[in-house]
């Protein structure tokens, strides 16, 4: 079984891979690790990624080893700026 | 009423001060964030928000409340703007009110604290001599341990 | 340039934040005193600000100009008013404008703490019952010895 | 040889003495402790100033060994509340 999900990516990162949403399909089970795990794994641009970027699920940031479920909204965080 | 809004209008700060405006409160601390011309010794004549803003409404409303509950004020509001902004312009307005000062105080320093650390929002500045970078932000925190069950 | 006055006028927020608006500029704080409907315990429907009008001036001054070389801005905007004030009514205003912003939450909370300590100004609180009585203040810090020679 | 200066009143202690301005001669050389001392022991309502208030002279704090001169104006300057 996989699930699918939404990954999103802002200011640098979205510069980086040159989008700014990529539906990703995971292994059921997958936390948020294996997900950045599995799109450094494609290479270029995505290998540029931080090994441990910072990540919001469905808009609360969570930590790697988060369980994803299919229909998630998963971001990419650059380091903020705001203010 | 903590009120929180990220939004690419201009940021009105007459009316940000009038949305904490209470008849029990003697201090009233209100900052403001504002596009200035040099950064890190380069000359500036522009900036760009960014926002994750549907995560960013969420964040800077939890971050007013936090800071509501911590001083026991519920007269906090900040606006923090997004798009492309102009030297001179507010970026980020913060308005606190208090019945004595320290409070105020300290609760808006705790807001703009808490927004540089873990509100998702980027900016982009734009030189004078045409070139533009992200600014360098920080690593928001995050939780060690999933909170979620698969 | 630093701004300091002791007037009877009302204070305008626009205007005070206008002063200090400077190209080089990141944060502004502005802090409000205000009157609120109680004090220890009481409840109160007005205030009156009494002042040593001529050195009062001069001491903000002092104050000011203290702050901005503490802290390297000119940015500074002091505004006291006297007179009869009612509830909800601004009874000081400071603005600092600095380039980065644990400076002007510093200088803005230095001058209000020095008007407090020693600006020659006192208040009668007017109480919903009918009574009133002038504030209890802070001793100003008084030289030692004697500075001037006969 | 005497000297007279401005003696000023504000707030409570106005309230107390029951005027804002007074007069007062005194010897050469006298000091604001002086000054003090020597409204004290008029009695009521003077006696009840405190023995050693706040003074400014000319617009400037100043203690008690501040030597005073004709013309100055003394201002007795109850705990301030500024703000």
């Amino acid at each position: 079984m996989a699930i699918a999900v939404r990954t999103l990516f802002f200011a640098a990162y979205r510069d980086l891979v040159g989008a700014a949403e990529i539906p990703v399909d995971l292994p059921e089970g997958s936390t948020v690790g294996d997900l950045v795990a599995s799109l450094r794994e494609r290479g270029h641009p995505f290998s540029s990624l931080p090994p441990a970027p910072a990540v919001a699920v469905n808009r609360t940031y969570a930590g790697p080893e988060e369980r994803l479920a299919g229909g998630d909204e998963v971001a990419f965080i650059p380091p903020v700026a705001g203010g | 009423m903590v009120f929180t809004d990220v939004t690419p209008d201009p940021i009105d700060v007459v009316e940000v001060l009038k949305r904490v405006a209470a008849a029990e409160d003697g201090a009233v601390l209100l900052f403001l964030g504002v596009v200035r011309n040099h950064a890190e010794g380069r000359s500036v004549d522009g900036m760009r928000y960014d926002a994750y803003e549907a995560m960013a409404k969420g964040v800077l409303a939890e971050i007013a409340r936090e800071a509501s509950e911590r001083h026991g004020t519920d007269r906090i509001a900040v606006v923090h703007r997004v798009g492309d902004l102009q030297l001179g312009d507010t970026s980020v307005a913060i308005a606190v009110s208090t019945p004595h000062r320290a409070a105020a105080y300290a609760a808006n320093r705790e807001i703009i604290e808490e927004i540089k650390k873990r509100l998702p929002v980027w900016k982009k500045e734009h030189y004078v001599d045409g070139a533009s970078e992200w600014v360098e932000g920080a690593a928001p925190p995050v939780p060690h341990r999933a909170g979620g069950t698969a």
